[in-house]
């Protein structure tokens, strides 16, 4: 009765996953494999936000002095975790592009086939 | 809530035809003689030297890392904000905890020079 | 009380009186499913349709009113051939744009570079939706309003950038680096500065921001805003970052390095001629106008009349709020452009240091000021039962000595920062910034 | 009925939006124009939170990715060379890329069509604000009664004050992490 139910959000979810992940396993280019994680950071999001509207919420007596006791109100659980998502993300791009920035200082070259200092 | 998002919809609809509409009466009114001189890069009528897709110092990324991590920090604090008056004094302690310890991130930018436009 | 005096003609959804007439007169032959969606849509496009018209006729005028206020400052006459006081002269200008030969460069990468011009646009317009025009006079009243214009403002530099590089010219890809690296820059004190106007008016909407700068002597809860008049009084110092932030924000004089003339040709929009030229200003016409709206929503207690009492607020059955409303933005918009006629354009390495070294300290310490202060004058009227003027006199009197000591300690901080000498390419009194945040106190 | 229709077609755009965007990504061939098909992307992430009644969350993900990360991603791409990409931005593993995730898209489609999630009534309700009715009632599990208040928050002070309170940890530990990023990333890019 939902006026869009949960898989197709799920669905969506799966597809950008799925696709990110490609990205990330395809790609030669080292921004481009960040830009397939963040995708998946995405798509993780999408779900965690779809759990918490269709699902999570077990309504809890609402806490807190401006509501009164009998109402109840949905737990913020999703929404948390997706903003804490958005700030990891951030940092992670930041650290890692800045790791390209570096690579590709050194080896004058952004492709990640070329990184291959580490191999005997 | 619905309403207001559904207005915003509407709304974003008409602001992408409104450069159509202004490219479509210009299509329509101005010149068209293209030629290879004209349509040359503009650089104050010289030839250009070498790509035009040069290459940025990292000092750009710089700023532009500190901001990302700014603009997360007021992600949290807006919420902070909008509570605070409704929270007890344990929420300033958290706050001044969290912008604390992303001053200190500042200084050390500073200290470090990211800050500086070299 | 007053919004029974004036009935929510924006508002969506039920209770919009439009809306209620189309369904009752309009619709009637339509199916039960589909009246009440066709009437919102209707609603909401007549809607955009007025605000639309009302942005742009602002626009257009106010880019004539920018040439002949400029004019006037640097003692010319500014355009007076076209109409009588020129007034028609920004239709010929549009006339011009319209008719000019669009070029666009070979080496150019061609879809990008169109749809940066065209991109730009919309989040300009986009920004409208939250601004109210007078009471209930609200396209939609966003529970997260401040932070959906901000965020929608920080995408313009995507269309910004992507001008730049799909022109492949090096000044305006040049150009596009400084405007994104100033706009994201003076984004952090914008956003900064306000927090402090949120954390006292209690919410992100605009309606709500407004209506709790009217608490003046009321005895008004603190959920309803704090009883301090407009925010321009408790928050004097973040309104003059605010201020800066958005003149930089908005790439207008003295904060225009990305597209110095002198410098860079015209910055990221070198490469356009005709309309697409003329979308970037229309972009950028219309940010002001909507900053200088929601500085005024924010500082300067939007559609409320200035005088105590609610004193002209109406006249007769008229709500006076769109004359006040307009009459704010008018001035912040007269202020920038003052700014424009007046001030020299800073220097990269200045403009950046001063976001991150001066902007940026302050207003966090504003912040904290205004955070302690407020939830200790909170503890203090719960507890001593305080009401009415006394109590705002209070609040605004304890503000203004906290802004004042923040002020002072913060010329003494980086005077003292200055005279190390540790950072010889910052000087504030250079660029006279320095002293326009004296000018604050 | 019709508005269900117009919200369906809603996500609809906006999930093309993502998807196409996220296509659009693995398939350009220039860095470049792969950033800008990403921030495409977030944009229709954004629509698919207000599809969900989470505004907030939907105007943070527009702030942070299209107006941060994004100019992060497109500074980075501008700091190097070879912007233009080359001909072959694809290394060996296409083949076996696909070769793994397409039971990986299969098995994720089926678990989320046919897995039996315990969806909530709260899902249901369109807004926040709410009375309970009796279908409501019977479908939540818990002291639900009919005419109860029901309040999906929308508001952003409830988020505040569940960050400082349930959540307080995280919070402060986001802070951290923030701080360990910035000092972390200006080390490593500054040689």
């Amino acid at each position: 009765m939902a006026m869009i139910p949960l898989w197709w959000y799920l669905m969506v979810a799966a597809g950008l996953f799925t696709i990110g992940l490609y990205g990330a396993l395809v790609r030669k280019n080292a921004v481009s494999v960040l830009m397939g994680i963040e995708l998946m950071l995405n798509a993780v999001n999408v779900n965690a936000v779809a759990f918490w509207r269709y699902v999570s919420p077990t309504a809890k007596a609402a806490a807190g002095a401006d509501r009164p006791v009998g109402d109840f109100v949905v737990g913020m659980d999703g929404q948390v975790f997706a903003v804490v998502v958005i700030a990891l993300a951030a940092a992670e791009a930041a650290v890692g592009l800045a790791m390209v920035i570096a690579l590709y200082r050194s080896r004058r070259s952004f492709n990640l086939p070329q990184m291959d200092q580490l191999q005997g | 809530m619905v309403d207001n998002w559904g207005f915003i919809a509407v709304l974003t609809l008409v602001a992408f035809t409104v450069p159509l509409i202004g490219l479509a009466l210009s299509w329509l009114l101005r010149p068209h003689r293209p030629g290879p001189i004209k349509q040359t890069t503009y650089e104050c009528g010289l030839e250009t030297i070498g790509d035009s897709w040069v290459q940025f110092k990292v000092q750009y990324y710089l700023y532009a890392l500190i901001f990302v991590l700014f603009d997360v920090e007021t992600v949290f604090l807006y919420p902070w904000a909008v509570a605070f008056l409704g929270l007890p004094l344990f929420a300033l302690v958290e706050m001044v905890i969290f912008l604390g310890i992303l001053a200190i991130g500042l200084i050390y930018a500073w200290r470090k020079g990211a800050l500086e436009w070299v | 009380m007053m919004m029974e005096l004036m009935p929510v003609w924006l508002q969506a959804g039920a209770g919009n009186p439009l809306r209620e007439f189309l369904l009752e007169n309009i619709l009637t032959g339509l199916s039960e499913a589909w009246r009440p969606l066709v009437a919102d849509l209707l609603t909401w496009s007549l809607t955009c349709a007025l605000i639309m018209g009302i942005v742009q006729v602002t626009m257009l005028y106010c880019t004539l009113l920018e040439r002949k206020f400029v004019g006037r400052i640097q003692d010319r006459i500014g355009p007076n051939r076209v109409g009588y006081w020129g007034l028609l002269q920004p239709f010929a200008d549009m006339v011009k744009m319209l008719t000019k030969e669009d070029i666009t460069p070979a080496v150019a990468h061609r879809s990008v570079y169109n749809l940066g011009a065209i991109l730009v646009v919309p989040p300009a317009i986009m920004v409208f939706a939250i601004l109210p025009l007078s009471l209930g006079l609200v396209a939609s009243d966003l529970s997260v309003g401040f932070l959906y214009f901000i965020s929608v403002a920080s995408v313009v530099i995507v269309p910004i950038f992507m001008a730049g590089w799909g022109s492949r010219n090096k000044f305006a890809l040049i150009g596009a680096m400084r405007a994104v690296a100033q706009t994201v820059s003076y984004e952090i004190p914008q956003v900064l500065s306000v927090v402090g106007v949120l954390l006292l008016a209690g919410s992100l909407s605009t309606g709500d921001i407004i209506l709790a700068q009217g608490t003046v002597g009321s005895g008004a809860q603190a959920s309803q805003g704090f009883p301090g008049g407009w925010f321009i009084l408790t928050q004097p110092i973040a309104f003059v970052i605010y201020l800066m932030a958005t003149t930089a924000e908005v790439e207008r004089t003295p904060f225009d390095i990305p597209e110095a003339e002198s410098e860079i040709i015209a910055g990221y929009h070198t490469e356009y001629a005709g309309i697409k030229f003329g979308l970037f200003q229309l972009s950028q016409y219309f940010m002001t106008i909507a900053s200088a709206a929601l500085g005024s929503v924010l500082f300067l207690g939007g559609w409320m009349s200035p005088f105590p009492g609610g004193l002209l607020q109406t006249l007769g059955p008229l709500n006076l709020g769109f004359f006040w409303m307009g009459a704010k933005t008018l001035l912040l918009i007269l202020g920038f452009m003052w700014l424009r006629g007046t001030w020299p354009r800073l220097r990269s390495d200045q403009l950046m240091g001063f976001a991150w070294k001066v902007l940026v300290p302050l207003s966090l310490a504003n912040l904290l000021i205004t955070a302690l202060l407020g939830w200790l004058l909170h503890g203090w009227w719960n507890a001593s039962g305080a009401q009415g003027l006394g109590r705002s006199a209070v609040v605004v009197v304890a503000f203004l000595a906290a802004n004042g000591l923040l002020l002072f300690g913060a010329m003494l901080g980086f005077g003292r920062l200055r005279a190390k000498g540790g950072r010889p390419d910052i000087r504030f009194e250079a660029t006279g910034v320095g002293s326009s945040v004296e000018g604050a106190a | 009925m019709s508005q269900q229709t117009v919200v369906q077609l809603v996500f609809g755009v906006m999930a093309a939006l993502s998807l196409g965007g996220a296509m659009g990504v693995v398939m350009a061939r220039t860095v470049f124009v792969s950033a800008l098909w990403l921030i495409l992307s977030f944009v229709g992430v954004a629509g698919l939170y207000i599809t969900l009644g989470a505004g907030f969350l939907a105007v943070i993900q527009v702030l942070v990715y299209v107006g941060a990360i994004s100019v992060l991603i497109l500074f980075a791409i501008m700091l190097t060379e070879d912007v233009m990409g080359d001909e072959h931005p694809n290394n060996g593993q296409v083949g076996l890329a696909i070769i793994l995730l397409t039971p990986l898209i299969f098995l994720l489609g089926k678990w989320g069509f046919t897995a039996n999630w315990p969806v909530k009534a709260a899902a249901i309700l369109p807004r926040s604000g709410l009375s309970v009715d009796a279908a409501t009632a019977a479908a939540l599990p818990g002291a639900l009664k009919t005419g109860d208040a029901f309040l999906v928050p929308d508001s952003v002070a409830y988020l505040g004050r569940v960050l400082m309170t349930e959540h307080f940890l995280a919070f402060e530990v986001v802070s951290v992490v923030l701080l360990v990023a910035l000092v972390g990333a200006i080390v490593i890019a500054r040689d």
